[in-house]
């Protein structure tokens, strides 16, 4: 009854999104600390080329 | 008329009018829409470059039409390479974020809602966009996983034949499908699992669900955004380690230097004369020959079986910055076919660019494949090129091409039956659907560059 | 006129003339064809209703060509309910097998060289068999895997989506990527463990070979016979021991027994006055209510989305030994699409239906899931179903049934945009596609019976 | 290069299939001991319905 879907999103579903979400806090939180403390130790990640973001940004074509 | 692509929703439809597409929105949605409006969040994402442009053309109590900017050729998510696959994905969840905070949502999440235009994802179903109720958990969430981070992950891990999930099940994949076909290790993985193992476990739920009461199920608005984008950044970092014979191709190419520039000038050359604005290159490979058109023309479509070579197109495209290219994955021998209700919700690739109207078809290297491998007679490939365009650069590797050679020799017992495989056999076939023009040898090769004009 | 699906084979072709389908055989393949007949094989396997049966209708130096039996439906391997695929590939093996014995053998072995007719598996295409070559191994050995073995292996342990695998990979599914999906504990099957990982293990070998001279292989035919042998035992006993929630759909029926015979009657009796020879029941669960027509009608097509209740079908019909029904698993939310070159080489279920001119269509308990489930407007599925049939006999369940409950239930804050689904909407939007002939109240349940005719 | 295999049997699939015929035999030979054990033993299994056979045997319409 996969069609169900497009308008039922599943009780278990919206229940289980608070679980999701604290799992997520963890994972944010754990990635700010990393990210600081690669901060300290002077590490930088270089920016990734086309990344989602780069893709629009750098967009400089006028409507 | 209706467009069949566009029933699910009561919303409101696309309709097609004088060859214009436009979207009519139900007195249903009124309030959502004028919501939106008020609020500017659709002048916020279309200056995002994240939403399709529209304006409204009418209102009146029974019905709101609007004009979206019309897009010339749109590509489905199982002809997207993983790169842009995980870019659609990315638009998906910016977007919620950015319409949370904005008070709005996305109700759903489906992957046909986004397309590549000028180079870039960009979100076309206006009518997804609704009001945010407040603490209200995100209703799309598993159908982004069955639509976007199920394949993706499937084809990080297993190859990119799970990206064309989609094409065969219109409504995504089974989450619990997706799980099973996870390695096992990868349910250590936080994201995974709490995305993939806990919601394929409500899963089927509907059914023995029957008849209990909806309790209402809270999310605080900030709690939804940390888990966007823990997701969001997850699929960031998915890469494809895929790799195939066509990536070694141009590592073990029959070309050398030489007879490679002398290719591109002549396609160069040739086009120039031409004076085509819109091309499609049937088997481009990574866009390296399509690339050289366009400087002369506004649009151009690079299609080819490798996922990979796709992938290389589309990122070298996108640090170049160009408007007028459109990758597609998509094999000649089995091109997506029309699928959904009535075979009519997503229409095929051939008609598709039938739609398209390019001025050129390019099929460089490829003919050999169709022909060889495919076992499609030349008359039925020349009648197949024949309806896209009216002028047609095909290359025609002869039996002393070494590609040619090794096909030929894995025939074995049977290699007598493809003896008709000659420039001349071909020559003739092409001419019943097309007029020579003109033919060069690509010196330094056994390959032949022809123009054809469509009888 | 060459048919799109004929391309492949150079020995020769189909074609269709005034409504007819013809083969051609070409002079490359006439020696085969005369050693075959003058053995009398063909004939032999005429007999045993393995292959479909032919008449040499003419014969010149340049062409010969026959008619087999005109088969009315033909239904393609992503169509076939799990015993059915078995049986398909068991009569490619008995084929192979049997033709040995007398000195031939398949040259290739697609499952869309079998299909169903009178209700059993036959073989349908009479080119690919030729002379055997002593001590030679079969050369179609890992495309028999590739079509049949591997997508029945999955499915057997995966669930019956694998039996679809050819419907998106025209060519058979990648042994590595079956191997990947398997159990790790079934590699100890020597039968598994030797035709999908070590045939795996080749695949792919293709490219890095290039260059390498070909070596004889031999086997002798009685070692050829006994690995064949192996592997149809091994399929003979497979088995899928997937269920549903169709399967469970009979117990929690809701139907008592009395509305249950009331509706059937009412089908058995209204059909009668039409006195339709061809039916096709598009939503036919286990084939309980087009069975019913069986002593009526001439050839009865049963349709349903969901594989166990096909296979139970099929399996009933197997007991009964009835030569006029034909199973097919379809979705109609997502029917089978035309697929291959040009999208011509396999015709869309929806295509096939109209050539097959049922006069009447059946749509029992679908209608609700259509509109609801998979929010088609009644006014598309009502031009849907016109296209196929005179008339159609459709089940309307009210709001009132438990099983649209369920499904509005389930559309939570939605909700109100269904509000739309009534029996007089209903009847309304049918009506511009159809004449109302008549229409009855099943007793005991919230189901109303149409019958109508196209306008 | 699935598209090879139509009439490319693919080298290393004709070599593999001498050692798929030995592994075959022994099965064969193996199932052969066991209905023989079985017969001794008084076991039988019954005939399954709806086999491939039965299927064909069974027919008794009149082309």
């Amino acid at each position: 009854m996969n069609n169900l879907l497009y308008f039922d999103a599943g009780l278990g579903m919206m229940i289980a999104q608070g679980a999701i979400a604290t799992v997520a806090g963890f994972v944010l939180f754990y990635k700010k600390i990393i990210t600081i403390l690669q901060g300290w130790l002077g590490i930088r990640k270089a920016a990734k080329e086309n990344s989602f973001d780069s893709n629009y940004n750098k967009d400089t074509e006028i409507k | 008329m209706r467009h069949p692509s566009s029933y699910r929703d009561p919303s409101g439809f696309i309709f097609k009018k004088d060859g214009k597409v436009y979207r009519q929105i139900n007195p249903v949605f009124f309030d959502e829409y004028n919501a939106a409006v008020s609020s500017g969040i659709y002048n916020f994402l279309f200056d995002k470059k994240w939403l399709v442009r529209h304006k409204e053309l009418s209102s009146n109590p029974s019905r709101i039409v609007l004009e979206p900017e019309q897009l010339d050729f749109i590509t489905y998510p199982y002809e997207w390479s993983f790169t842009q696959y995980k870019h659609a994905a990315q638009l998906t969840l910016r977007l919620q974020i950015g319409l949370l905070k904005n008070d709005f949502c996305l109700k759903d999440a489906s992957a046909f809602n986004v397309t590549f235009h000028k180079g870039k994802a960009i979100f076309i179903d206006t009518l997804s966009i609704e009001r945010y109720k407040a603490n209200t958990p995100w209703k799309a969430l598993k159908q982004f996983n069955q639509h976007f981070f199920g394949p993706l992950l499937l084809s990080q891990y297993h190859g990119s034949l799970h990206l064309k999930t989609l094409q065969y099940s219109i409504n995504g994949m089974d989450l619990n499908e997706v799980k099973r076909q996870l390695p096992f290790f990868s349910r250590f993985n936080p994201t995974v699992y709490s995305h993939i193992y806990t919601l394929s476990k409500s899963d089927g739920e509907n059914d023995t669900n029957h008849g209990i009461s909806n309790p209402s199920v809270e999310l605080s608005k900030a709690s939804q955004i940390k888990m966007l984008s823990a997701l969001e950044m997850f699929i960031d970092n998915m890469e494809s380690k895929e790799n195939t014979e066509w990536s070694k191709y141009y590592s073990v190419t029959n070309y050398n230097e030489k007879s490679f520039e002398f290719k591109k000038d002549l396609i160069v050359k040739w086009n120039k004369e031409l004076n085509s604005k819109k091309v499609i290159d049937l088997g481009g490979n990574d866009g390296t020959f399509g690339k050289e058109l366009l400087a002369q023309v506004d649009q151009l479509i690079v299609c080819d079986i490798d996922q990979p070579a796709v992938d290389q197109c589309y990122l070298e495209h996108l640090k170049n910055d160009s408007n007028k290219l459109t990758c597609v994955v998509n094999d000649l021998l089995q091109p997506s076919p029309a699928i959904g209700f009535d075979n009519q919700e997503r229409s095929s690739f051939n008609s598709r660019v039938i739609d398209f109207a390019p001025d050129l078809c390019m099929a460089l290297a490829l003919i050999h494949h169709i022909t060889l491998s495919g076992n499609v007679p030349f008359e039925m490939s020349a009648q197949y090129f024949s309806q896209f365009s009216k002028y047609l650069i095909i290359e025609f590797p002869d039996r002393e091409d070494s590609w040619v050679e090794f096909i030929l020799d894995s025939k074995r017992e049977a290699r007598h039956l493809f003896d008709d495989y000659t420039i001349s056999a071909f020559a003739k076939a092409y001419q019943k659907h097309f007029n020579l023009i003109k033919s060069e040898k690509i010196v330094g090769t056994a390959r032949t560059l022809f123009l054809f004009e469509r009888l």
